[in-house]
């Protein structure tokens, strides 16, 4: 089995997992509902659905669109809040010998500052993902992601707030993501997640109506992976802190691209809907690829594309 | 709950755009209950992405079979058509939250389906009478003409009280399945109010549902929504439903697809 | 035939077409090339391939990487120069029945302003797209597209550089595309165009190494529409110039979808590959649409998307 | 040259990996000259994207017909594999300049196929014996081994000199196709040069156009480059050549697929 493997082991920001394969936020709940089909003990990480302190109703549905080779999501953030996390889905997870990331969302600085908080210090979390990017939720959120200074100042407070590895998740809809990650590490943060979702829409021709009730959603899958591939390579080549790469990554092959490109470990996000054990079938692919070209570890690929001879 | 790959027996036509699908899934016919649905993949790669939730139409735990009968729509079920025996059909399931059945056959048991909406009710008639022993279950069937009518002989097969509608009145009477329905609940001398349970388009289950809340009738209701994973992990089906004084969303792959035609906010 | 039809005749910053598809810049040549497979007659305008003052080299190969859903280019904007363009193309295209729009890009301000000086006069020209947007050429480009005050000038000395209308085509590499469509508005612009695009990579695992020469390159096809479709929905929510929407249009249904989102036309790009036919058909099919939807005019679906009730 | 929705007469497998698909195209098939291609699509909807270039590996004029011989190599090759006769091959085509025939028959004709390189020398051996009347072609075909050696009693049944090498000497010399090149001119007694014609994997035709150019012969080669639109139109597929003093980027699609030797920039 893979998650005895060494050659896989990974520490990210203090964070030791099995293997460099991650769940996405989002995308596998808060673990449960996926452990009746596979073993999560064979993934590196869980990042759970975003939280936030209280709870939040989401979008009203429709709130998926399917798009060429990707999907459009406008959940908006629908969760129970940080209480209910910290007593009903953390007992249940501390169960598995799996690392648990926390995704945290806010509407205000002092929100994400408030969940971190509170979640410093509870037993079973090993480091929280801070969502300053996701474009379905009216106030707040993808603001954060989209400008320098409130970036900065989202990744302050939350360092301020917990002693747990802080990892502010990216938006891919900014001019200049390399800026962005730069920020993100001059700021404290102890690694940098990406990509979120592009923002995008769909229309109905026929009924004349947008897809989504939200009207704009965020695209992944398969479709966004070469932007996702362009911009972990370009934040990898800003900063020194490590970098978690995703977006579309569907099978060994390209998470080996994400490593290659520079990220120190991936996330599986829309390719879980598709198949429930592609984390699993990712780290063992991976291991794969390592023995097949000779590596003794999985670090060792991590940003090895040669640059070419131009 | 497993992700399978399994074997396609047959895939015939069975009406206008229709298409019954026969797989064999000795494990799957034996788990499965009325109501349930599974997650399908249709394409090869990336395009179309998502799988598709199809109820089942039919578990022969004897045969060791599943039996799917689906609409072609769009690009999924289109794929999903052209697939041959010898080939394979990539499912999990079985998910979701079924028909409740009756404990006892007390109550008169209406069936209403519309349209494609039909499929589910066919393995509930036979459960329905194979495990609690009833077998005075009136089917009303609703569609759009006599040929979009699917299934006809077989229903006709599980129950002699049968009634159609269409709304050209190429079979049946013109009109919905629900004046069906209000004609039955007008015209019906049972003392004891009948159980009703109800699969098909929005529009036909608000009215069913309307009309069975005033009456104050039990009643099912199977409901569609836009699915990713199937499973209850990513939040995207959801049905605003009824909480306490206030409503919320729960999500129709796992709270549902049947709920309680009063929780619902229609 | 649909080149006579008068529900499909457009006007758009006074150029004429016989209906809203066109074909998008470097994805059509000059119109030779498909001259064999389909009478070009039946498009509403041609975007010639993108042209520089100077002939451009282009980048070494490969420039190409299929992805899923679409496809990454890195050509390099590889063409014989203005000159050429005025001696030998445009005698060629004169034959034709159909509106030219050329595209034209420069390295420098001066560079953009010359060839639209040149091109001025020059008999079988409708309009010039201004190309600041193409993310594969080292110098110049898409810096323009991707900074206010840059796209402000390029818009600014083109339009001082000729009176034929001048569409600047806007990068989807920033942060906020309404800003950015606006500031064209602002300098001048008879109608902007969107969307160029995205800037993406691909590596290859076994080799370690990226696919492109070039390293990064443009995605384009149905897997960037959402994001265009999303683009070209706030651009014309920004603006009261007419937008030109393209990004993934492959098909009648699609096209629509772009008119409803508020594009006064359309342009056919990566679809041209898979199917030569593809801007004939999408024109008849719009005229399909009209007629089912009982609309007298292309125009009155412009911008008719229904916003949902929330 | 046009676009074509081309019934498959059949489809067979002709090696490891390798198919042999035979499309009803009677128009197509008058059309095309040995060296050119057609631009095939292999998926459904949108994933894969872009049309696959195959090489016409025979063209029927008599039966209207045109095959291609090719390798299961990705998902579009997969894709086209799996199509069955009675399915239909959308293809558009002939495309780019084919390979140019002998005036006369004056010169020994060497035919250099690696792998499934190999493909297009077939359809170009029997145009130079049927419309130049040579009869005399020498075939050097290599692989990797044996099961990767396609149609060797094809080519063989066009010319009685057929010289093989493999990589692991399973069959024919162990080596490769252009130690059988070197070794052909090192040995041979003709006072008049051969031309040559070469197909295969770039270094092979680099390693060819090599000792052809050492040896100031006519050489022919068929590259190979990414596509996209096949036609000319989008300059994806460029191939560096010599310029005057210069060099430049021609398109492998319209100006080749075909090219003196010379004139690449190896
Ligand atoms: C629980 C459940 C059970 C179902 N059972 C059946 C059945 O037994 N037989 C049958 O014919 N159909 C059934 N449906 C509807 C079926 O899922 C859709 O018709 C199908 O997904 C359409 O896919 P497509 O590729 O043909 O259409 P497309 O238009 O290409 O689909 C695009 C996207 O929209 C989704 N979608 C489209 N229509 C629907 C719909 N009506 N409900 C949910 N999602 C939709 C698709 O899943 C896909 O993600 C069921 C739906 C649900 C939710
Ligand atoms: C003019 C020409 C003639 C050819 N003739 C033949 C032939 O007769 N028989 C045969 O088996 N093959 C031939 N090839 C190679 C064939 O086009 C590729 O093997 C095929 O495109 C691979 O597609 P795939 O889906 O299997 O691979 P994938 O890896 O999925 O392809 C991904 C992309 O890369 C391109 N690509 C991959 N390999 C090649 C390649 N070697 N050359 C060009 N593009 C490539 C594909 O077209 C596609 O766009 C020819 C290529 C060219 C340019
Ligand atoms: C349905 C859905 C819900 C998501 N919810 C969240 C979320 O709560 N927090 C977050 O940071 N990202 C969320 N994401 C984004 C994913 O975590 C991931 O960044 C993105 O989908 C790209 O990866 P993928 O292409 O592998 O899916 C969500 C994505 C999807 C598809
Ligand atoms: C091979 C290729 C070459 C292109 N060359 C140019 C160009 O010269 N100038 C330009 O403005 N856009 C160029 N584009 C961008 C397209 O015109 C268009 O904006 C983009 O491809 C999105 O549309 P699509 O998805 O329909 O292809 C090119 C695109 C491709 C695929
Ligand atoms: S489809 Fe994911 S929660 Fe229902
Ligand atoms: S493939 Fe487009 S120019 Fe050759």
């Amino acid at each position: 089995m893979v998650a005895e493997n060494n050659r896989l082991k990974t520490e990210i920001a203090g964070i030791s997992m099995k293997n460099p394969v991650m769940v996405a936020s989002g995308t596998f709940g808060f673990g449960r509902e996926y452990a009746d089909f596979i073993n999560i003990e064979e993934l590196g990480a869980i990042v759970t659905k975003g939280t936030s302190l209280l709870p939040w109703p989401g979008n009203p549905p429709d709130r998926i669109a399917e798009t060429p080779a990707g999907m459009l999501n406008a959940i908006g953030l629908q969760n129970d809040g940080v209480e209910s996390l910290i007593s009903e889905k953390l007992p249940w997870l501390r169960q598995f010998d799996v690392a648990v990331i926390v995704n945290v969302v806010g509407k205000t600085l002092d929100e994400y500052a408030e969940v971190a908080r509170r979640l410093d210090g509870v037993p079973g979390i090993c480091g929280l993902e801070i969502n300053i990017s996701c474009p379905n939720v009216k106030e707040g959120c993808i603001a954060f992601g989209t400008d320098a200074g409130m970036t900065a100042a989202v990744v302050g407070s939350v360092k301020a707030a917990t002693k747990l590895p802080v990892i502010p998740k990216l938006s891919p809809n900014v001019t200049d993501i390399a800026a962005m990650a730069h920020v993100c590490e001059d700021s404290g943060a102890d690694a940098v997640s990406l990509i979120n979702t592009l923002m995008g829409t769909s229309i109905d021709a026929e009924t004349r109506t947008f897809r989504l009730a939200n009207i704009t959603g965020g695209l992944s899958g398969p479709a966004i992976k070469p932007v996702a591939l362009r911009m972990v390579w370009q934040a990898a080549g800003a900063v020194s802190i490590p970098v978690i790469g995703m977006g579309g990554i569907s099978c060994a092959q390209d998470a080996v691209e994400f490593m290659l490109a520079g990220a120190s470990a991936v996330q599986v996000g829309t390719a879980n809907f598709i198949n429930p054990n592609a984390g699993p079938k990712i780290a063992r692919g991976i291991d794969d690829y390592l023995a097949r070209h000779n590596f003794e570890h999985v670090k060792d690929i991590v940003g090895a594309v040669k640059s070419n001879n131009l | 709950m497993s992700i399978y790959n399994l074997p396609i027996i047959s895939q015939e036509e069975a009406g206008r755009r229709t298409h019954k699908l026969v797989l064999r899934a000795p494990e799957l016919a034996g788990a499965c209950a009325p109501g349930q649905f599974v997650h399908v993949l249709c394409g090869t790669y990336h395009d179309p992405l998502l799988r598709r939730p199809i109820s089942v139409h039919n578990a022969d735990v004897k045969e060791g079979t599943i039996t799917l009968l689906y609409e072609v729509k769009g690009r999924g079920t289109a794929l999903l058509a052209a697939k041959r025996p010898g080939e394979y059909a990539n499912v999990f399931g079985p998910l979701g939250q079924g028909f409740k059945l009756p404990n006892t056959c007390g109550s008169p048991i209406l069936l209403l389906g519309g349209g494609i909406g039909s499929a589910p009710l066919y393995f509930l008639a036979r459960r329905i009478s194979e495990t609690v022993g009833c077998q005075t279950s009136t089917f009303m069937l609703g569609a759009q003409n006599c040929d979009s009518m699917v299934c006809r002989e077989e229903f006709a097969a599980l129950g002699p009280d049968i009634r159609l509608a269409t709304d050209d009145g190429s079979l049946g009477c013109r009109g919905f399945v629900t004046e069906l329905f209000a004609e039955y609940l007008a015209s019906s001398e049972s003392s004891t109010p009948p159980l009703v349970y109800a699969c098909g388009p929005t529009p036909m289950l608000k009215a069913v549902a309307l009309i069975a809340n005033k009456h104050n009738l039990p009643c099912q209701v199977s409901l569609e929504a836009k699915m990713a994973c199937g499973v209850g992990a990513c939040m995207s089906c959801v049905v605003r439903v009824k909480d306490g004084g206030g409503e919320k969303y729960v999500r129709c792959c796992k709270e549902g697809p049947v709920f309680d035609a009063k929780e619902v906010v229609w």
